[in-house]
């Protein structure tokens, strides 16, 4: 497969044998670890909830590929806008969602964060600095891109981040946004989440050569990253946000990663080898960072415990709430000419690098 | 005959037409191995190979644009949009492309491009739409949308024989909830509409998944002897059966799911405006969605989507007329 | 109050808005040292730089794309397709991003798309397109078509100031050929129908390029009082204006140039059957292009685009009825 | 600025120094300049008639880019098929369609290639192979990958070719086009019209990377040719078909040059600096190909003498005609259910090679 998850070496080496990473302090390696955690307990409950028909519709996770979002995200500043994707669920829990609000969304409650307007992984909430994705992929990587636009018009130092998978680089707005994001250098961050598959579709189906590599077709860096290690995807993004804020323009990550469960709940993906399964089950990001945490002296059961206490009060709270009013079915189709247009807040940046 | 659901009638269809035809090819994001998403290509690449049931990259332009290409010179490509809503991502190919290539140059382009629609099942603002009527305003493009089994099949096969690109409307909610007797072997159904029910005191003119919910509605009220023509057809529009349907009841209710705006319903609601206005003794009723994304919440997508309900309330009013 | 064309007033207004308000940022190809296919950005960048007056790369889902997420963090983009027709190869980030923000999520998307549309001169297929009726049938878009210079000015400058996506149309052939008083400074024009000229006999009921065609058919019509009814906005519609004219007169003619099919004449026709049937002394009668794309040759695009005679005779058979 | 141009070395070396290009005949060589000065002198005449408001609507011409469609297309075989951008009237003419038909589509006349239902360049002739463009650029690349599928599913020895503009590039189109046909290693021949502007847009603002660079990260060759050489096109085309036929696979081929004219008849391109323009002009593949034939001792005098009465003679011919019957404008908006499907046939292919 023309993949470059065989160039990069994937697998971790014993905690022990690692240098410690130069940006991240414990409490930030324990962060990660949590934020990890707390995204999967939440995926994992929904599914039980989508199993007993409360979860509408489709459901889709991230299972396994915690690290791309948790590690990315830790390196956004408050200032800085993120559209986020479906297998990303980790970046709003690192910019302040609250795990009962995103219970909410995924239920249709009318405490989730589109009211139920929308549903399961089709959120952003901008009061954390996200904008929602859309379906139609990769349309959102142009809309991080002129929020790059603006930024950089206005001369601010700020940055806008976007991920994508591996499929939705054969669309032509994967391609009207690298070539703006390089012809105008804007402070954008592209994160090409490779997971192997698109739906049922291999990436040899997908394209000939790994799209990471045409980043230089567009007069920017692309660089490739274990995708499976938070703290390397951190730093890969941590670099890229540096660059971009210089004014070095955007930076095209590839984090190589595996979709460790089926496209969505419906899907027994029976098209993925067996072993090939087997083989990323041994470099779960989870159990990755949780020996780094254990190498610290980090109480990881602890940590798991406080998670699944956290995320059984959510259920509670989302459970226990309402579903919307149809009567408000039709409301909010445009926006009165009075109010502010401007609603995007900061979110939350955990990084200990921003509070030093 | 045989008893199938709606999706497996669009299967036997797509299976007889490629067994009868090796010009026919099917094209789509994970239609091969994986048999779609909805499965209606379940089990076709086993016997069709790769080249004829092909799983292309995720791009719905290409996929469009290439297909354009391959009937120019002699294949028969049908095209799966994994939801109706993506076509949005194709329509430059479609409209401009292989809407206007016989009327500009003279050459056909024999493409049928396969629209999973309409909502009812959470499935949200990108996973829900409508989009017919986007092509009913743009020439050179046929538009089918059958509502019953027998014409998923004979409408799938027609729709592969036209030289002309055609748009072909399946209801995801028709997939598994209807079943119906299904004609062996190949036919096609012609693009006309059809009588699902004869009538005299009121017509309800609809298509596509609104079929079901308008007999459903319309099944006894209080005894009104209600009609419900069946477009089958969008584009050509069998105005001589509206019309006709018109002179018959002298009422009619027009449903569809779509966003009412610019809808299908309301090129109809205009037709009868202006050709059957003598015939009308009420004005002419219209039941569609609200101009509002389809909401995922059921309370909300119920509160939007024309239901059973409404067009029933519709009906009685009108009769009341 | 000066005088000035139809594309003179569009520029005055754009260029009245850009220096009251630092957000507003045009984007389009072409439009900067160029100063627009049609010089209506002329020696703008001269004024304002190249970053207000953006040379975009040839992208029409890029423009579209990238002003979305400009005005999410707070800027006012105002885009240029250079022709309508391109407006297919930005079609899904309007319908789909910026259609759909505010409902699904809460995020107002401040931008303007402005589409320099119609035909009657021999544009041929791929640049004659009046593509409004497709916007009209995307929730959460509003679409605006003023015909007079005054409107032009003051409807552009509202477009800017309208939170929400707005598809402004402006239709080719007003640019050189319609003047008008225009007033100084900053103004806006309600997105509310107008009428143009008082009558009771009969309503022509139209919008654009097509108002100037309506007033000429009707200017003198063997003294029957003509209204003529200029839509302005087509979303929101102003359902008010069209079933008052109704009232007033009980007979109309709807005229766009657009492909006749689900287009925004059927629309308003639609209207008008269900809402104000009562009012109506004669079908309602609509005038627009057939469906075919529009002909490149002089006598072929005179043949399908609605002319004055067409309009006229629709008139005076209606008048008779 | 980020184009080629600066690497290849452009302009003349004089015939003498050059070595006789191995895959042409005298008969070839003249053939090709002859196919140019036709080109050149029916885009004058229509100039002309579009001044004199015989052509209505606007006109568009490939003035000073003659080469690089009457080169390209020169290597097609019969059974090829080509979708024709409007700098390439030169493929028409070497595929067969007539000066009088060109000319008479030029005036909207019941001759033209359209019958008057579209204009100036937007035509193909498919009696000659070709499928006419549309104006969305660079839509045409999808159509001919398809074809290309098309041939390649059915085990034809034959392929399909298509150009596209420095402005074309910048489109999503141009990226699922290129990404389909390395995907599927699909017989299609690309050529990049680089001629330095998209209408009045420098290629600087188009992208920062020349898009012939990105041919390697879609899997297959681009290569770099000087597009006012019709030899040199020719011979990157003749090459890129035979690896095309032989299953190689789909070539990008960058063909330099310069539009010397404004985008349409309309435009003075003020914003081009008249230096370029006068250092492009010194380049003219006119004269380059002239002084060729020359030293083969053709007389080009007597050939300029016969492509202008043959101009004459088409004019008149094409001012004879009349103009479409409105009657039929609504005609042929569907095609009928028993008639033919397959229409396109194939066109002349002039190369000697084809002969032996
Ligand atoms: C434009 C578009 N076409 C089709 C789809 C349907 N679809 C949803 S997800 C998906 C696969 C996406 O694969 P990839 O980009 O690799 O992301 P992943 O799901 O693997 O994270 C497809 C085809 C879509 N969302 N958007
Ligand atoms: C999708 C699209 N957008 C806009 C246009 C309008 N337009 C016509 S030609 C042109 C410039 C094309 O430049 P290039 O691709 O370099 O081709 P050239 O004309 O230079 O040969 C533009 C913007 C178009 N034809 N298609
Ligand atoms: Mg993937
Ligand atoms: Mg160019």
């Amino acid at each position: 497969m023309a993949t470059s998850s065989t160039d990069v070496p994937i697998g971790p080496r014993t905690p022990a044998e690692e240098s410690p990473p130069a940006h991240l302090t414990a409490d930030d390696r324990i962060g990660l670890l949590r934020a990890m955690l707390l995204m999967r307990a939440i995926e994992q409950r929904a599914m039980n909830l989508y199993r007993q028909g409360k979860v509408p519709g489709s459901f889709y996770d991230g299972f396994g590929q915690e690290a791309v979002s948790v590690g990315a995200t830790w390196a956004t500043a408050a200032a800085d806008r993120l559209c986020v994707l479906h297998r990303d669920l980790g970046a709003h829990l690192v910019r302040g969602v609250q795990p009962a609000t995103i219970l909410s969304q995924y239920m249709g409650r009318d405490a989730g964060v589109t009211s139920g307007r929308d549903g399961n992984v089709h959120f952003g909430d901008y009061r954390t600095g996200c904008v929602g994705m859309v379906s139609m992929l990769p349309d959102m990587m142009l809309v991080a891109a002129g929020m790059a636009m603006a930024f950089k018009l206005r001369g601010e130092a700020r940055c806008a981040l976007t991920w994508f998978g591996d499929g939705s680089t054969s669309r032509g707005d994967f391609h009207e946004a690298m070539n703006w994001a390089g012809v105008q250098s804007l402070p954008v961050i592209f994160i090409l989440e490779n997971n192997q598959f698109a739906y049922s579709t291999p990436i040899d189906q997908q394209f000939a050569v790994n799209p990471v590599q045409r980043a230089a077709g567009y007069g920017f860096p692309g660089v490739t990253v274990d995708g499976n290690d938070v703290e390397a995807v951190f730093e890969a993004t941590r670099g890229a946000r540096e660059r971009a804020i210089a004014g070095g323009g955007p930076t095209l990550i590839e984090a190589v990663t595996m979709r460790m469960h089926g496209h969505g709940a419906h899907d027994d993906m029976k098209y993925v080898p067996k072993a090939l399964v087997e083989e990323w089950r041994k470099k779960d990001p989870i159990d990755r960072q949780s020996a780094r945490v254990a190498q610290l002296g980090g109480d990881v059961d602890a940590l798991r415990d406080e998670v699944r206490a956290e995320v059984e009060q959510a259920t509670k709270i989302a459970l226990a709430g309402p579903m919307p009013d149809p009567a408000t079915a039709t409301h909010r189709l445009f926006h009165p000419r009075d109010a502010d247009e401007i609603l995007t807040e900061d979110g939350q940046a955990p990084w200990s690098g921003f509070r030093r | 005959m045989t008893e199938m659901t709606y999706l497996r009638a669009i299967s036997d269809g797509l299976r007889t037409e490629m067994r009868d035809d090796g010009r026919v090819l099917l094209m789509g994001e994970d239609i091969g191995v994986y048999g779609g998403a909805f499965k209606v290509t379940d089990g076709f690449i086993d016997e069709f190979g790769p080249d004829r049931v092909m799983d292309t990259p995720l791009a719905e332009a290409g996929i469009v644009g290439t297909a354009i290409g391959a009937a120019v010179v002699g294949l028969r490509p049908v095209c799966e949009m994994q939801f109706a809503d993506f076509v949005a991502c194709g329509f430059d190919q479609i409209v401009n492309v292989a809407g206007k290539m016989l009327y500009r140059q003279g050459l056909p382009v024999n493409i049928t491009i396969r629209l999973p629609s309409g909502g009812g099942f959470s499935g949200g603002p990108f996973h829900s739409q409508n989009p017919e009527a986007w092509f009913m305003h743009a020439p050179g493009l046929k538009v089918v949308a059958p509502s019953t089994p027998e014409d998923a099949k004979g409408m799938i096969i027609a729709s592969i024989r036209d030289p002309n690109p055609v748009i072909y409307m399946e209801h995801k909610n028709l997939y598994r909830h209807v079943k119906g007797e299904v004609p062996e072997g190949s036919y096609e159904t012609p693009f006309r509409a059809r009588v699902a029910r004869e009538g005299s005191d009121l017509a309800v003119i609809t298509y596509g998944g609104m079929v079901h919910t308008a007999l459903e509605a319309t099944h006894d009220l209080e005894g009104a002897s209600i009609m419900v023509l069946d477009l089958r057809s969008l584009v050509p529009l069998d105005e001589a059966a509206i019309l006709a349907a018109v002179r018959e009841c002298s009422k009619v209710v027009i449903v569809d799911e779509a966003n009412q705006t610019c809808a299908a319903g309301a090129q109809v609601a205009a037709l009868i405006a202006e050709h059957g206005f003598e015939d009308l003794d009420g004005p002419v009723v219209r039941v569609a969605s609200p101009d509002v994304p389809i909401p995922f919440s059921p309370p909300l997508e119920a509160a939007v989507l024309p239901s059973v309900d409404r067009v029933r309330e519709a009906c009685r009013q009108l009769l009341e007329y």
